[in-house]
């Protein structure tokens, strides 16, 4: 009880603190000077109409290469943390044979014919959907991530429908792996052709508002798109997997 | 009526986004289950995002894409500042990881030791 | 940059990044293809990242500048940049090369899984990225790639703890970056960047509470991070649980990243600089603390960690607040290097052997005595923990408290000081405990592969380079002061060799570096040369009796005879101060080689480096006070003269075992070999006398303030004196008997040097000389005896002069001459001590050394009566004399003894001469008498009238033996009230000799000393386990201390002032 | 420093066991001669006469009548006489009376330690012959049998002033040279142990104490 | 000083045999003496005065003796060397070239740590014997002695604070000029407590508990005999004279010829007899107490009242 109370009192301070920082907050009036930079020769630069698609590929393009790398090892140590090794098993015992018939079969019920029926409609224009967006990202709302979340909210569409339905591993790895290291290649490729590391101006910046525009933005959204769909949907597939156990 | 529309639009993000995160902490801090912990940390992981979100705004602003509503040669005057946006998204991402990871943690747990009470999770001590 | 090529992309730093990405997002691939390519590219990967960071460093120190890297082709701030200068990339080179180590170490287990693999690199590149990113944001981005990796290889291990630790763990630190990232966002709502160079440059937009707040954000984010106390359970429970691959490179890695990140952001922390130095401080301390309550190995090494951490916390934050008044970048680097890089390589090799050797509590380790590898690497790396030389920790200790001292930090030196003192003291305890040797069927060998320890090994050697390398930069790497480290690696290089003649090349290379080191000196050294190298290499002669291998004692010795050599041609400080902890640190080695040795060496090893403190500290003093570490300038310090006469002089007389201070004194002894005990008393403690008589010439002499703390000085002494001689009295053991015995003299000499005139400087060097002669033929005499009866209790020996005749009259001489029974040398001592203190007025001093020089009677007696007359043992019938090799060193001695005797003239000339620079001459010699106010002695003629009226009655009784029948008979005839002996040990009044005198007045030596530091330890122990009730283990509890860390932080830097 | 296995100088010391032999001197007792001029022998025995230190051992109840010859009535300090406590330094041993087998042990053990020359005097009837306790089991009736006697005070018991005239009466034969009884008992050792040895049963001591 | 010529050397020697010898005789008739007159207080004659000397001839013509060994064999004579080198290196006689003996050699500090060397040479050929009593009694002895020596070094400290010296042959010739310049009245302090250890040092009753006959016969010569014990009974009468002469020396103003000399060291010594014959026996951890308590505080005192002489 000490303790609630005690809790209770910091979240008070802490509340302190923060109607400190409410109360001196005035709302921004103009740019800062980030922005203003951005605004003003973002277009010019790098001929991406999407400011925010600017700053996340280019201008602030190491910390993108870095977000894909967090939700690379984020997938990974998932993977690592519910992966089965014989020694799982063995601890997990009247699963003799982990075998997938049972893991798959497991506790779900199957899902109403509505559901599959719709999944089956929905799914291809989910992914269209999906690439449509990350494609589009220098131009319009969206982007990579937006897109491959997209994709991954396919693949849960697909898991939910048919909790049977077997995803590739291998495929996952190979998409997973081989974007990442396309997209360091182009980040390289950035220091031999253009101003820097992850320089998006390694190719033509293009017509100014055309799809195939504003250099390498596509490319890399693309590479960011896959493997951000492709990695969200192996953590969706790592956590169904592992659900399975006894209970 | 007036007083309403005097507060800034973006201080009401920031007041309920700081408000978030107050009632994530408040979660993480005294919710014995561990998936409640994980959704008190989601709380206030969102709360930032939203308190991000607000600092970027600018009075009068509208997305940060050039297209025919936001001329070019007009747009430091007409858009939002877009880097609060970038990194709300990087955020949102790297939130995700942390959050997918300690789910994933949950499940070691819950599988090691039949429990989700985080307060039975106290035998290295002292 | 257009112009690039492939080669100079990889050489890039840049390349470190795209190396590890690569890798790491291709290694699932290979790993579907074929297990053993992935390890492969992880390997080299690693290898590279170590390759890289060198390979630009070499550029840097030879002159390159520091590398920018700008990315996007678009220049800071409006595009991410990072930094590869001389600082980041030693730090870089260094987390790399310890990770590159500990792959090697954790490979078993990284390999089972190739996600294990990729997040092992990615985790180095994380913090890669952490030391060198210029951006806010983007530092944030690598504290979470470093994070999310960690909690993964957290998680790798199944058990329920691990993964308990591990959730609290990401609780924490959760918390802590969301701290960060609000403060980054408030930031970046101030100043408009995320660039830190472009935010330090625009500081002032940090304003009002909002900056105030963010600030606060940002640095306590990083902080927590650190593992702060009391905010830090969640890091303890990791180190604890977790394994020893992932726990190390926590340890030193992340926490080097996070302690970078704090660096960079420094130049904003302004106000909160001393709110960081306090934290690091209490962090320091406390965790050292709690550390002395562990027992659980991996736990203990957490909270060491967790405390090394603070002290660099708190050296940085130090240095950064005199950043204003002085240059001190250099400084900045060396100290803040120097202890990082001792940390690292330490810290990580000690996880490692803790990994290796997986005994979960330190008194388990018991199990690496007998692989004298592993064990020597565990010494290493605790000596380097510690802070003692020739580590890095040692110079940077030495160069942060002298820039301390110049500052008037002295509260700082004494925390950094005492928190070093308690890590030793948890550290040599875990040490003493893997030094116990077991039975062998008890505890089966653990497998340990030669390969396995190499990575520990290399550490190891790392941080030797280190230390010559700062050294160097110190300018005081002179070849002299590694002498005896070199000779003592030679030494070690043919320990193998079987038998004992591995003494004859010590005893060579030790005359000979002893007289490279010693031939220039003059005056007081030169003496202290003679008696400490010349009588070293006496004494070390009789090291031949032991036949068995005695695997380092030698190579140990040669160390300790050098050292001490060194330290007589220190000049500065710091080469005295380097010379003494060598000194200290080999004997306590020597001292572990006994029988029973652990634990009596650590309670040496303590009041040693207590004592070492102490003279540090006083040091530092001196350098605050003069502005220079010439020992010749100490006289300089004008009105701090009494404090740094006192902390020196306490430093010197603890390591003399001075009243008060003595209880390490006669276990150590005790328990040391045999031959080594009689090294250390009439050798070793000579250094102390040594350093006494230094800065007594160097302060006391000089001004009229030392008066006092010289009469304490006096007082201490002859207490020291006087119980040390009852204590003596009341021992069974000989070689505590001894060992007081000796204690009780050094007080002699300390009151000797405490009377700052020069016939008290001569009759304590004079001492100093006599002492060195009769405990060295005691002690070795002890040695012989210890030999042939395999006993040490008095009580068990008895009637030994019927089997060693010799041993038993060097004894009866050396007894004689130490009595201070006129006419052998020890009476000349008392008299000019006497005489002196007569001169000074110093009666009460006076009188009780009179009566301790009564109550030595006694325990000199009883040692001759209960050793070697009255009745011999059964068993001990066909005991045969002492080796030869023992004798000679004696004879020797006694040949001294006997010519000092007759001539002191002889001894005394050279003496006055040394002293005379420092104090007028005074002594006034008429002929062969030498005449004092009070009185005078004619050694000569004393000892011709003593030999006439000792021949008198001896040619007498010799007549009348003549017309005698004398009937030599057997122990048993003897007068028995009728009766008959029945059994030696009945008959032979040895136990308890002086029982009266006990129920007398026994109740003065009570064990109160003993007492007392066991209340100091008992104390400290319920101090640590009130510090450490905050660590109860819940996660929650943890969290919320996060939260308060941060809420009290805003409430002491003045938050409600807002 | 072991006694030599000469057969003529050593003892046999069979009562001790393997060990104890260590521990024990096995030399015969010598006898030992008369300074060779007569003027230092007499005046040595005047010097003997007139320094008798008695062995303050009281083996009997005669020792009772010892303590008298101290007071200021009979003042034997006069003659120089003084008690000793330890037998090495005395000359005179006073039989108190009867002696019992297992006092004529400690009588033996004190009488061999005692230095040459050394007297005995016998006090009362029961050394002679026994007295009132002759069929005792344990008495010794005929001292002399096991140790030289130099003198008897006869009578039971002799009263302190005939202990003083006897002491006197030893004097005269000290200044006579008539007491040999300690080369007497070296003469005839051999005889004076089996004797001994006949009625101690437990001999767990050298045949000679040193 | 040295003494260039073997001349010199020789007559010194020969002036100090005859000091030895006198003090000897003197010893032991003192000895015979006080026997004789503690036999008039219990109403006894006593002892002939011819009594020590007898006793110790007797003890030269034992014609029997037996050794425990070579340091048995010599304690004696590092007893009575002890002894004899204390006695030399006192002056004896004030004013007279003749018997100074070799006071030169060293001072009054010499003279009380030579006391211990028979002590010490003593202990030794007793513990040889391997009697535990000789054993009891010598570790009950050196007990006692630093008992005692306490307030006697506090006594003697304070007489050295008085006169500002060391030398025996400046003290005495600072007391010359009439009984009121004698120590004894103008440090009365300093001579009380030197006085009381000086019960200690004689070894009578009180503190006589390591001789003790009756318990442990004698002590420390439990083995001596013959030769052995002549010369450790001319040493007592020897060793108690000289220190009856160092006392005279320091607090009763020395002594210009034998007779006086005679004369104060017999009055000094009836001062421990007195005691003696009155006072019951001390057990050893009880003696120890006792001169820590008081006489030590006496000679505390007495270092005060010395320091107070000299400032007045």
């Amino acid at each position: 009880m000490i303790k609630r109370i005690f809790i209770f009192a910091m979240l008070a301070l802490m509340a302190m603190i923060f109607f400190n920082l409410v109360a001196n907050y005035t709302e921004n009036t103009t740019l800062s000077k980030l922005g203003h930079y951005y605004a003003d020769k973002g277009p010019q630069e790098l001929g991406a109409p999407n400011l925010v698609t600017a700053v996340v590929v280019t201008y602030r393009g190491l910390d993108t290469l870095g977000e894909v790398t967090v939700l690379f090892i984020s997938a990974a140590g998932v993977g690592l943390l519910l992966r089965r090794t014989r020694r799982n098993q063995d601890d997990d015992k009247g699963l003799e044979q982990g075998d997938r018939a049972e893991e798959t079969a497991g506790v779900h019920k199957p899902a109403s014919e509505i559901v599959e029926t719709a999944t089956e409609l929905l799914l291809p224009m989910v992914v269209l959907f999906g690439v449509y967006v990350f494609m589009n990202g220098h131009l319009s709302p969206g982007g990579g991530f937006q897109g491959g979340a997209i994709i991954a909210s396919g693949t849960m569409f697909l898991l939910l429908a048919l909790p049977e339905s077997h995803i590739s591993r291998l495929m996952i790895a190979i998409t997973e792996s081989m974007s990442g290291f396309s997209y360091v290649v182009v980040g390289v490729l950035g220091v031999f052709l253009a101003g820097g590391f992850l320089d998006n101006r390694i190719m033509d910046l293009g017509t100014y508002g055309s799809l195939f525009s504003a250099g390498a933005i596509p490319l890399i959204y693309l590479f960011v798109g896959l493997k951000v769909g492709f990695e969200l949907s192996a953590v969706l597939d790592r956590f169904r997997k592992e659900d399975t156990g006894p209970v | 009526m007036n007083m309403l529309t005097d507060i800034p639009i973006s201080l009401i993000v920031l007041c309920s986004g700081l408000g978030l995160i107050l009632i994530g902490m408040w979660g993480m801090l005294t919710q014995r289950n561990i998936i409640r912990m994980i959704i008190g940390f989601s709380l206030m992981d969102t709360g930032i995002h939203m308190v991000m979100v607000s600092i970027g705004y600018v009075t009068g602003g509208t997305a940060p894409i050039i297209n025919d509503a936001v001329p070019i040669a007009d747009a430091v005057n007409r858009v939002v500042d877009p880097v609060p946006s970038a990194l709300v998204l990087t955020a949102i991402v790297i939130g995700l990881g942390v959050t997918a990871v300690m789910l994933a943690f949950a499940v070691r747990i819950f599988k090691a030791r039949n429990t989700l009470n985080i307060d039975e999770c106290t035998e290295s001590k002292w | 940059m257009v112009t690039a090529t492939i080669t100079d992309l990889l050489l890039h730093p840049l390349g470190i990044y795209v190396l590890a990405l690569g890798a790491g997002f291709l290694i699932p691939l290979f790993d579907r293809a074929h297990r053993g390519s992935a390890i492969l590219v992880f390997l080299l990967a690693l290898a590279c990242m170590v390759g890289i960071a060198g390979f630009n460093l070499f550029g840097i120190i030879n002159g390159a500048t520091a590398i920018d890297i700008e990315t996007a082709g678009i220049k800071p701030p409006f595009s991410i940049n990072l930094r590869f200068g001389l600082l980041e990339g030693g730090i870089v080179l260094a987390v790399n090369t310890a990770a590159l180590l500990g792959a090697w170490h954790y490979l078993p287990r990284l390999k089972e899984h190739a996600s294990a693999l990729l997040l092992y690199l990615i985790l180095v590149m994380g913090i890669n990225g952490m030391v060198m990113t210029r951006d806010l944001f983007n530092l944030f981005i690598f504290i979470e790639i470093t994070s999310i990796a960690t909690y993964a290889l957290i998680g790798m291990e199944r058990s329920g703890s691990v993964l308990a630790a591990g959730f609290k763990y990401i609780v924490a630190t959760s918390i802590a970056s969301a701290f960060f990232l609000l403060g980054t966002i408030f930031i970046y709502y101030q100043t408009g960047t995320l660039n830190i160079d472009d935010i330090i440059a625009n500081q002032e937009l940090i304003s009002g509470p909002i900056g105030f707040i963010a600030t606060l954000f940002v640095l306590t984010g990083l902080l927590i991070e650190l593992k702060p106390y009391p905010a830090n359970g969640w890091g303890l429970d990791v180190y604890e649980t977790a394994s020893t691959g992932i726990a190390s490179l926590i340890s030193v890695g992340v926490s080097a990243g996070m302690f970078f990140a704090v660096y960079k952001l420094l130049p904003l922390a302004g106000d909160f600089l001393h709110s960081i130095a306090f934290i690091g401080g209490l962090t320091f301390l406390f965790s050292n603390i709690i550390g002395l309550k562990q027992d659980n190995t991996k736990r203990l090494l957490g909270y060491s960690s967790i405390g090394q951490i603070g002290l660099l916390t708190l050296a940085m934050a130090l240095l950064a607040q005199l950043d204003s008044q002085v240059d001190i970048q250099s400084q900045m680097y060396l100290i803040v290097g120097g202890l990082f890089v001792n940390h690292l390589f330490a810290k990580a090799g000690l996880f490692w052997l803790a990994g290796l050797v997986k005994s979960s509590s330190i008194r388990g380790w018991s199990v690496i005595s007998k692989r004298r590898g592993m064990l020597l690497l565990l010494g290493i790396m605790m000596t380097a923990l510690v802070g003692l030389p020739p580590f890095p920790g040692f110079w940077a200790k030495w160069e942060l408290v002298m820039l301390l001292a110049s500052n008037d930090m002295f509260g700082w030196i004494s925390l950094i000081l005492l928190g070093s003192l308690l890590e030793a003291a948890y550290l040599f305890r875990w040490f003493s405990y893997a030094q116990q040797s077991v039975a062998d069927d008890e505890q089966a060998e653990i497998p340990v592969s030669f390969w396995q320890p190499l990575p520990v090994a290399i550490a190891v050697l790392l941080l030797f380079a280190t230390s010559y390398v700062m050294a160097a930069v110190m300018q005081v790497a002179s070849p002299e002061l590694y002498l005896p480290l070199v000779a003592g690696f030679a030494l070690w290089l043919i320990d193998g060799v079987h038998g004992r003649y591995k003494n004859l090349p010590m005893l060579v290379a030790v005359a000979i570096g002893g007289y490279l080191l010693t031939k220039d000196l003059d005056g007081i050294n030169s003496l202290f040369s003679y008696l400490l190298i010349g009588g070293g290499l006496l004494v070390s002669i009789a090291a031949l009796y032991r036949k068995d291998d005695r695997k380092g004692f030698y190579p140990l010795l040669a160390v300790l005879l050098l050292s001490l050599a060194t330290l007589l041609r220190a000049q500065s400080s710091l080469e005295f101060f380097f010379s003494w902890e060598l000194m200290t640190l080999s004997s306590y080695l020597l001292i572990t080689l006994g029988r029973d040795g652990a634990k009596p060496a650590l309670s040496y090893l303590l009041f040693s480096l207590g004592s070492a403190y102490l003279i540090f500290a006083g040091f530092a003093v001196a350098y605050g006070a003069t502005g220079s570490l010439l020992l010749s300038s100490l006289g300089n310090s004008g009105e701090s003269m009494t404090m740094i006469f006192s902390l020196l002089a306490a430093g010197f007389i603890i390591k003399m075992g001075g009243f008060g201070f003595h209880i390490w004194l006669p276990d150590a002894y005790a328990e040391a070999d045999d031959d080594f005990t009689a090294l250390l008393s009439s050798v070793v403690s000579k250094a102390g006398v040594f350093g006494l008589v230094i800065i007594a010439a160097q302060l006391g002499v000089r001004s009229d303030i030392g008066l006092d703390p010289a009469y304490v000085l006096g007082w201490i002494g002859i207490l020291t004196a006087t119980f040390g001689a009852l204590m003596a009295v009341f021992q069974e053991d000989l070689k505590r008997l001894l060992a007081y015995s000796s204690m009780g003299q050094l007080g002699y000499i300390v009151t000797g040097v405490a009377l700052m005139s020069h016939l008290g400087w001569v009759s304590a060097m004079y001492m100093t000389v006599n002492h060195f002669l009769f405990k060295g033929i005691l002690l070795l005499s002890a040695a012989g005896i210890i030999l042939r009866t395999n006993q040490r209790l008095m009580y068990k020996m008895g009637g030994l002069i019927k089997n060693m005749p010799f041993t038993f009259t060097f004894t009866m001489i050396a007894i004689i001459a130490m009595s201070g029974v006129p006419p052998l040398t020890g009476y000349g001592g008392k008299w000019m001590m006497f005489n002196a203190l007569m001169d000074k007025g110093w009666y009460w001093i006076a009188a009780l050394a009179f009566f301790s020089s009564a109550i030595a009677f006694l325990y000199m007696f009883r040692l001759l009566q209960t050793v070697f007359l009255g009745q011999r043992k059964l068993e001990h019938h066909e005991l045969r004399e002492a080796p030869a090799i023992l004798l000679i060193p004696q004879g020797v001695m006694i040949a001294c003894i006997m010519v000092v005797s007759a001539y002191p003239k002889l001894l005394l000339d050279p003496l006055s001469a040394a002293i005379d620079p420092w104090i007028a001459n005074t002594l006034v010699w008429e002929g062969t008498a030498m005449v004092t106010n009070f009185g005078y002695w004619n050694a000569p003629m004393i000892m011709g009238v003593v030999g006439g009226v000792w021949m008198v009655p001896l040619i007498l009784l010799l007549l009348i033996s003549l017309t005698l029948k004398i009937q030599k008979v057997e122990q048993f005839n003897i007068v028995f009230a009728a009766e008959r002996p029945r059994r030696p040990e009945e008959t032979h009044y040895a136990y308890n000799f002086f029982a009266h005198y006990d129920r007398a007045i026994g109740f003065l030596v009570r064990p109160r000393a003993t007492a007392f530091w066991n209340t100091i330890v008992e104390w400290s122990h319920t101090t640590a386990s009130s510090l450490r009730i905050f660590y109860n283990g819940n996660g929650q509890t943890y969290a919320l201390f996060v939260v308060m860390y941060f809420v009290a932080m805003f409430l002491l830097n003045g938050g409600l002032a807002l | 420093m072991k006694n030599s296995l000469n057969t003529d100088d050593t003892l046999e010391n069979s009562g001790l066991t393997e060990e104890e032999q260590l521990l024990f001197s096995n030399a015969r007792p010598r006898a030992y001669e008369p300074y060779p001029i007569k003027a230092v022998e007499d005046f040595a025995n005047w010097a003997r006469a007139n320094s008798l230190w008695i062995l303050a051992f009281g083996t009997g109840c005669g020792a009772i009548e010892l303590r008298p010859l101290m007071t200021a009535r009979f003042d034997a300090n006069r003659f120089g006489v003084a008690g000793r406590p330890t037998p090495r330094q005395s000359s005179v041993f006073i039989i108190g009376g009867y002696a019992s087998v297992k006092t004529l042990k400690r009588i033996i053990r004190s009488y061999e330690q005692m230095q040459g020359p050394k007297f005995v005097i016998c006090l009362g009837i029961c050394p002679i012959n026994g007295g009132m306790y002759f069929d005792s089991y344990n008495t010794i009736n005929q001292f002399d049998q096991y140790i030289p006697v130099d003198l008897y005070a006869t009578g039971c018991m002799p009263r302190p002033e005939a202990l003083v005239a006897s002491i006197m009466a030893l004097q005269k034969k000290i200044k006579a040279g008539e007491c040999d009884g300690a080369n007497r008992y070296v003469e005839n050792f051999d005889w004076y142990k089996a004797n001994q040895k006949k009625v101690i049963k437990n001999w767990d001591m050298p045949d000679y104490n040193w | 000083m040295i003494f260039d010529s073997m001349n010199e050397w020789l007559s010194k020697a020969g002036y100090f045999s005859l000091t030895l010898l006198i003090v000897t005789i003197y010893g032991l008739f003192v000895g015979a003496l006080i026997e004789r007159i503690i036999a008039k207080v219990q109403g006894r004659i006593g002892i002939p005065y011819s009594q020590p000397f007898i006793n110790i001839l007797k003890n030269f013509f034992k014609r029997t003796a037996i050794s425990h060994g070579i340091m048995f064999y010599l304690g004696p004579v590092f007893r009575i060397a002890g002894g004899i080198g204390t006695l030399a290196f006192i002056p004896v006689i004030y004013g007279n070239e003749m018997f100074s003996n070799f006071s030169t050699a060293g001072d009054l500090f010499l003279v009380i740590y030579f006391m211990f060397f028979g002590q010490l040479g003593m202990a030794l050929g007793a513990g040889e014997s391997g009697h535990p009593y000789s054993a009891i009694g010598i570790a009950r002895g050196l007990s006692q002695m630093t008992a005692y020596e306490v307030p006697f070094a506090l006594a003697v400290i304070s007489i050295v604070i008085q006169y500002d010296t060391l030398s025996l042959t400046e003290i005495v010739a600072a007391q010359q000029g009439g009984w009121q310049n004698w120590t004894v009245i103008t440090n009365w302090v300093a001579t009380l407590a030197a006085m009381l250890a000086l019960l200690g040092m004689t070894g009578y009753s009180p503190f006589d508990i390591f001789l003790a006959p009756q318990e442990i016969p004698i002590g420390p010569p439990t083995e001596f005999h013959s030769a052995y014990l002549s010369l450790l009974q001319t040493n007592r009468a020897l060793f108690g004279a000289t220190k009856l002469i160092l006392f005279m020396n320091l607090f009763f103003g020395g002594a210009t010829g034998w007779g006086e000399l005679m004369i104060k060291t017999f009055l000094i010594y009836m001062v421990a007899i007195i005691v003696g014959v009155a006072f019951p026996r001390f057990r050893v951890d009880q003696a120890i107490r006792f001169f820590f308590k008081i006489p030590t505080l006496i000679g505390v005192m007495s270092i005060i009242y010395a320091q107070m002489l000299l400032t007045a």
